[in-house]
């Protein structure tokens, strides 16, 4: 075992997966030779060579394009996409193909193919750098779509992603990709895909996040002490999303509460809160809340406070809720 | 080398054969031998009967929209008949003779066009990637599946098609620059047809030959008669041969006209005469290369109305059993998405069949 | 006033805008000479001329990112996306352009940009013709959305949208381009973007839908006769939402359901139950229902009949949530 | 023309001034008068000091991560030299430089690196585009502009910029072939600055220039040292004359260095030598303008002295100005994502400062 950031996990990784299937390709802009803008891929060209871990010139949809033709003759392609706010001019090669290749084809072109883009905010950054876009991914039939929280997962989701023989949307947390180190087996394991986490058991409310976000909402919960037994949950996987385990807890607790960087309208909270309804809707006793960003484009740094929420906002929203007659 | 004999930015066409399937320039007259050039043009004629009929099913209600391929059968036998086995097509939507040529069952063309995905599952030795209605999406799988194959040092090589207007698209720059960055063995053949739907090919670009678009990738390209059978047979074979030797991707522009609809859905007397339509008929490619057959002694008035007879005969067959396969069961539809279904999507499935028993009588 | 189609009523109102704003211009993939694939444009280029309602390349993004410079500098520009299916390559210029520009540049450059596309299924299309992608615009914050279900509605929303000083997404229902014919003002006039419209008053349950699938409720509806008090909301405008107008309903009914093409998960269902939640949570007497295409890719038409749902099975819906105890 | 006496595909190469400030290419010296000559030097020192010093500020955690314009001054200022004030600049994510020139104030610019909109807010008369981070769209955006413009006969045309690197992208084919196609008055420079990030300008594409990419549009496309402002002054100068007379687009390669790193959190000694830099510092287009406008006495070192002396200040104390703005209110960030703000995110913004005071004390 080794003491591994999340960032570290993700290589470790891709690593391993490259060295024990010789199909799997690990590509994007500056990937190769630099190992990446975030230096996640850094080593693996010069382990695994300059066919399997290259860089590519700007071009996202041939990017994304061309895996759904390595996929197609044989291989197990791991593009990356640079920042998640890039991803747009690609998007049409994710949406129209890689997520309905095996549809179309009736199974003969199974599309096993993990697209790795870092996400979310909190760092900082220039405009198109710190998107949440899952409903945009979630929202598409035949994708699935993960977010690891922390190192042990990452390393567990990604494997897990490239040995399945379905596209994985895998995002990447950023603002946490150096934030703290875990024990990460060295051998490989898997973490399925479609399980929550319960990462602490409680009896009066449910919360449900994922990614950079669980550590703020880890940190609330914290900082509101005793006094509140919340039962918290990492989604991990977005799509397909584990409503059984959020279903159960909210039985047990009868409040909810998602907690996500992404926009209010049409995010992911709005589609657990349509199935906890869907599920759950007599044990409910109180509205369920979401705790999202505004309806606003995503301000540059020096507003990014006003979108982004933190412990103390979510501490104050829980409160309300587990109060509430 | 042929490509350095001919220059899009002088217009300059690359041609072999004349209207009257005569050999115009011996020099590059493809070498093949008699068999493959009947199979080449039977191919041709099955095409041709193909579309006819789907057309007539079409009008009458029996088959969805479709997109028509009269006209243009040289420009997809000519490169399919220089291609191996194992070289991979990558449609567009139009390429339904390439597609019968490697090996796609008119069944199964016949059944996507009914409007049935099994219609896109090909035999598994067919390297043929389903029909693909975006436009220029395609290239950039043909980028990926040539770079698959250069890793792999598997000996194929990749043949995409895209239309005159669809180079106008940014998948089309990215998918062909990309090739040409990894030097994969991969061949673009360009179908300028002169429309996108309504759009004449001005509108497309103003470059003055679609060829010379590959100079903007550090490729060759060459701009050929897309209605001579042969000239594409030759360019492509030669295009073929650099790929495989790791020379990198080639771009084609094969010049030809749809002679039908855009697709069934389309009036194309909105956007063009008659007129034009009949210069072109004169060139028709089967017609043109029927003659070079004839005076080949490999072709005759007897063996013509034979194989018209026996291909009209299957196409209507064909289409009679894929008419009796109807609308299709709830587990096509769910069960094609992953390959394992995810649980929420399982009781959806569940709901909706319980539904369709509970309202069985209502 | 005219007996017009739904598609004769926006080749109206397109005609009205071209003819008393010089700014205002129209273009699209044969969209100028011939009108369009759908004729919707007919005979605008050759009255309005071909500078102003013109033909294009292939091209999405340069379709809709010409749009932005097109505002920019003063037009009021009307791109036509041949079908929505194939917006995709463009949608990098409405998500990170067309609903950022006023905010990137405070104000400086407001976008007032329509961007037409017909949308749907049931017309026994093709692969990429049938789509329901009202969630990839209504989560993009700066953008408006609206899809019309009259003819008189089709000419107010889009006078509406053009006047419209932010970008609008206007969604054709293609499958009642011509269904059927209803009286259309010649002069010009607004239906006010945001406002839902209430098409039948009831006090058991509120349904809420729009587009095409708005028709099926109302025959729906019909077929049920008079033992159930219905009341039906044409939605209208997906983005901004008109809660106010559906909560009020749910106030009043205590159940609730919503109707689209669209696919389940993440489909606007999940955003209006979520609102239904947050503003009526005490009123539900029942859990809030879906009825939507399962989340699976768009069958070719040999299969859609089992994607896309229909009177029957609207009416199926509506009894059980009646009935529920 | 100009442009038929440099051909891409022969690499061959524009340009007028040598090392030491020398004209080596009489026929095509630009005709510009002494206190453009001046007014163009200033901005380009001035655009240097200000890059240094938000170099410096960034390390100290003061501005974001931006993106460094040292190197590429020529390739900016010569163009908007060339330019008309009413003309468009659209600009990509690297050109400070030029929209200094334009009249952007230099405290917009910092304002925008210190992350905040209003430094997008040009003032209204000029004619800039705000900064534009995703590669290549917005050469549509110029495209567009440029289409206006000629609909409304404004005698506008436009200028847009894009990198090497970024010419591989479909937005940049799109764009330039859409400006063709309709005969836009627009110009597109790319900036080749030999890399792309980490990745060299051989990776982008195989084609042997970037200009040669003019002729998969039809339009005339030039090969320039971009390190040689009174080339890229003419060269603009002619493409500006076409586009205003209906003849259409250019492209412009303008070959040039990025002397810094790619942005603040690039570490270019991974993937370069520091002996290539140090090559290209001795083309510094600073220095070779200074050379040339004191051999015609235009300048010397005592207002060389003055002049690095006042722009120091005048930076320095921008900076402070724009330090003291910190970070910004609520209204900034909800007030202008629609003209009317909808009533759900009226409801957002007022719950949310209903949060900031309940939860003051907490
Ligand atoms: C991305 C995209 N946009 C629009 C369409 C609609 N469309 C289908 S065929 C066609 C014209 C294609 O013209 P061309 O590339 O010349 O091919 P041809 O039809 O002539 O074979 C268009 C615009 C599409 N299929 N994909
Ligand atoms: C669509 C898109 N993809 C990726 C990026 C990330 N990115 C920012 S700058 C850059 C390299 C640009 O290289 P080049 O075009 O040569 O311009 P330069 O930075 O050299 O000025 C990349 C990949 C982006 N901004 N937009
Ligand atoms: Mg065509
Ligand atoms: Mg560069």
């Amino acid at each position: 075992m080794a003491k591994l950031t999340l960032l570290g996990a993700i290589n470790n990784a891709l690593d391993q997966q490259l060295e024990k299937d010789k199909n799997v390709v690990v590509y994007g802009e500056d990937a190769g030779f630099e190992g990446g803008v975030f230096r996640v891929t850094k080593g693996l060209q010069k382990k695994h060579g300059k066919d399997r871990v290259f860089d590519t010139p700007i071009s996202e949809a041939a990017i994304l394009g061309s895996a759904v033709g390595m996929a197609a003759n044989g291989l197990r392609p791991i593009p990356e996409i640079q920042f998640s706010g890039f991803m747009f001019p690609g998007y049409n090669q994710i949406a129209v193909h890689i997520a309905r290749m095996r549809n179309r084809s009736r199974g003969k072109y199974p599309m096993p193919i993990v697209v790795r883009m870092p996400y979310g905010g909190g760092v900082r950054a220039l405009e198109h750098h710190s998107e949440s876009l899952e409903t945009l991914f979630a929202h598409i039939p035949g994708l699935k779509l993960v977010i690891p929280a922390t190192p042990y997962d990452a390393k567990g989701l990604l494997t897990a992603a490239i040995k399945d023989n379905d596209p994985v949307i895998y995002f990447e947390p950023k603002k946490i990709y150096r934030a703290f180190k875990q024990e990460v087996p060295e051998e490989e394991y898997e973490v399925p895909i479609g399980k929550a986490r319960i990462v602490k058991e409680g009896s009066d409310l449910t919360v449900v996040s994922w990614g950079a976000m669980l550590h703020e909402t880890q940190k609330a919960i914290k900082d509101l002490g005793d006094d509140y037994s919340i039962e918290l949950i990492d989604l991990r996987t977005i799509a397909p999303m584990d409503t059984k385990t959020v279903i159960e807890s909210v039985k047990k607790t009868g409040r909810f509460m998602v907690v996500h960087e992404a926009v209010k309208t049409l995010g992911i909270g709005s589609e657990l809160i349509s199935r906890v309804n869907e599920g759950a809707f007599f044990h409910l006793e109180a509205q369920p809340t979401r705790v999202t960003a505004p309806d606003i484009t995503v301000p540059l740094p020096k507003g990014e406070h006003h979108h982004i929420v933190d412990a103390k906002r979510i501490a104050h929203e829980i409160k309300k809720l587990a109060h509430f007659e | 080398m042929l490509f350095d004999h001919y220059d899009p930015l002088k217009k300059e066409m690359f041609g072999v054969l004349d209207k009257d399937g005569k050999i115009t320039n011996k020099d590059f007259e493809p070498d093949i031998d008699d068999d493959t050039l009947v199979h080449m043009y039977k191919t041709m004629v099955l095409a041709r009967i193909a579309d006819v009929k789907a057309l007539q099913y079409q009008r009458q209600g029996r088959m969805l929209t479709f997109a028509p391929v009269q006209g243009q059968e040289a420009c997809q036998i000519g490169p399919m008949a220089a291609s191996a086995k194992s070289d991979w097509l990558v449609p567009a939507f139009r390429e339904a003779a390439a597609m019968l040529y490697k090996g796609v069952s008119l069944k199964q063309a016949y059944l996507y066009w009914f409007g049935n995905e099994r219609g896109s599952r090909y035999d598994d030795d067919v390297n043929v990637m389903p029909i693909n209605v975006p436009i220029g999406s395609q290239v950039n799988h043909a980028a990926g599946i040539a770079y698959a194959a250069k890793l792999k040092k598997s000996g194929e090589a990749v043949i995409t098609y895209i239309g005159d207007g669809g180079t106008s698209h940014g998948e089309f720059h990215e998918g062909v620059n990309f090739g040409a960055v990894y030097s994969v063995p991969m061949v673009t053949i360009i179908q300028n047809n002169q429309y996108a739907i309504s759009t004449p090919r001005e509108l497309a670009t103003k470059a003055k030959t679609l060829a010379q678009k590959a100079s903007s990738y550090g490729i060759p390209g060459i701009q050929v008669d897309g209605n001579d059978v042969l000239a594409m047979y030759e360019a492509t074979k030669v295009a073929l041969e650099r790929a495989k030797n790791g020379d990198g991707p080639t771009l084609i522009e094969a010049v030809t006209y749809r002679l039908g609809p855009h697709t069934t859905s389309d009036d194309p007397s909105i956007y063009r005469k008659e007129t034009e339509v009949e210069e072109w008929r004169e060139k028709d490619p089967i017609t043109r290369f029927k003659k070079y057959l004839s005076n080949r002694k490999l072709w005759n008035k007897d063996k013509e109305e034979k194989l018209q007879e026996e291909t009209k005969k299957f196409v209507t067959n064909t289409f009679k059993e894929v008419e009796k396969t109807g609308q299709y069961g709830v587990d096509d539809v769910y069960d094609y998405n992953y390959e394992t279904m995810p649980d929420d999507l399982k009781a959806q499935k569940e709901a909706y069949l319980a539904y369709l028993k509970e309202s069985e009588g209502e």
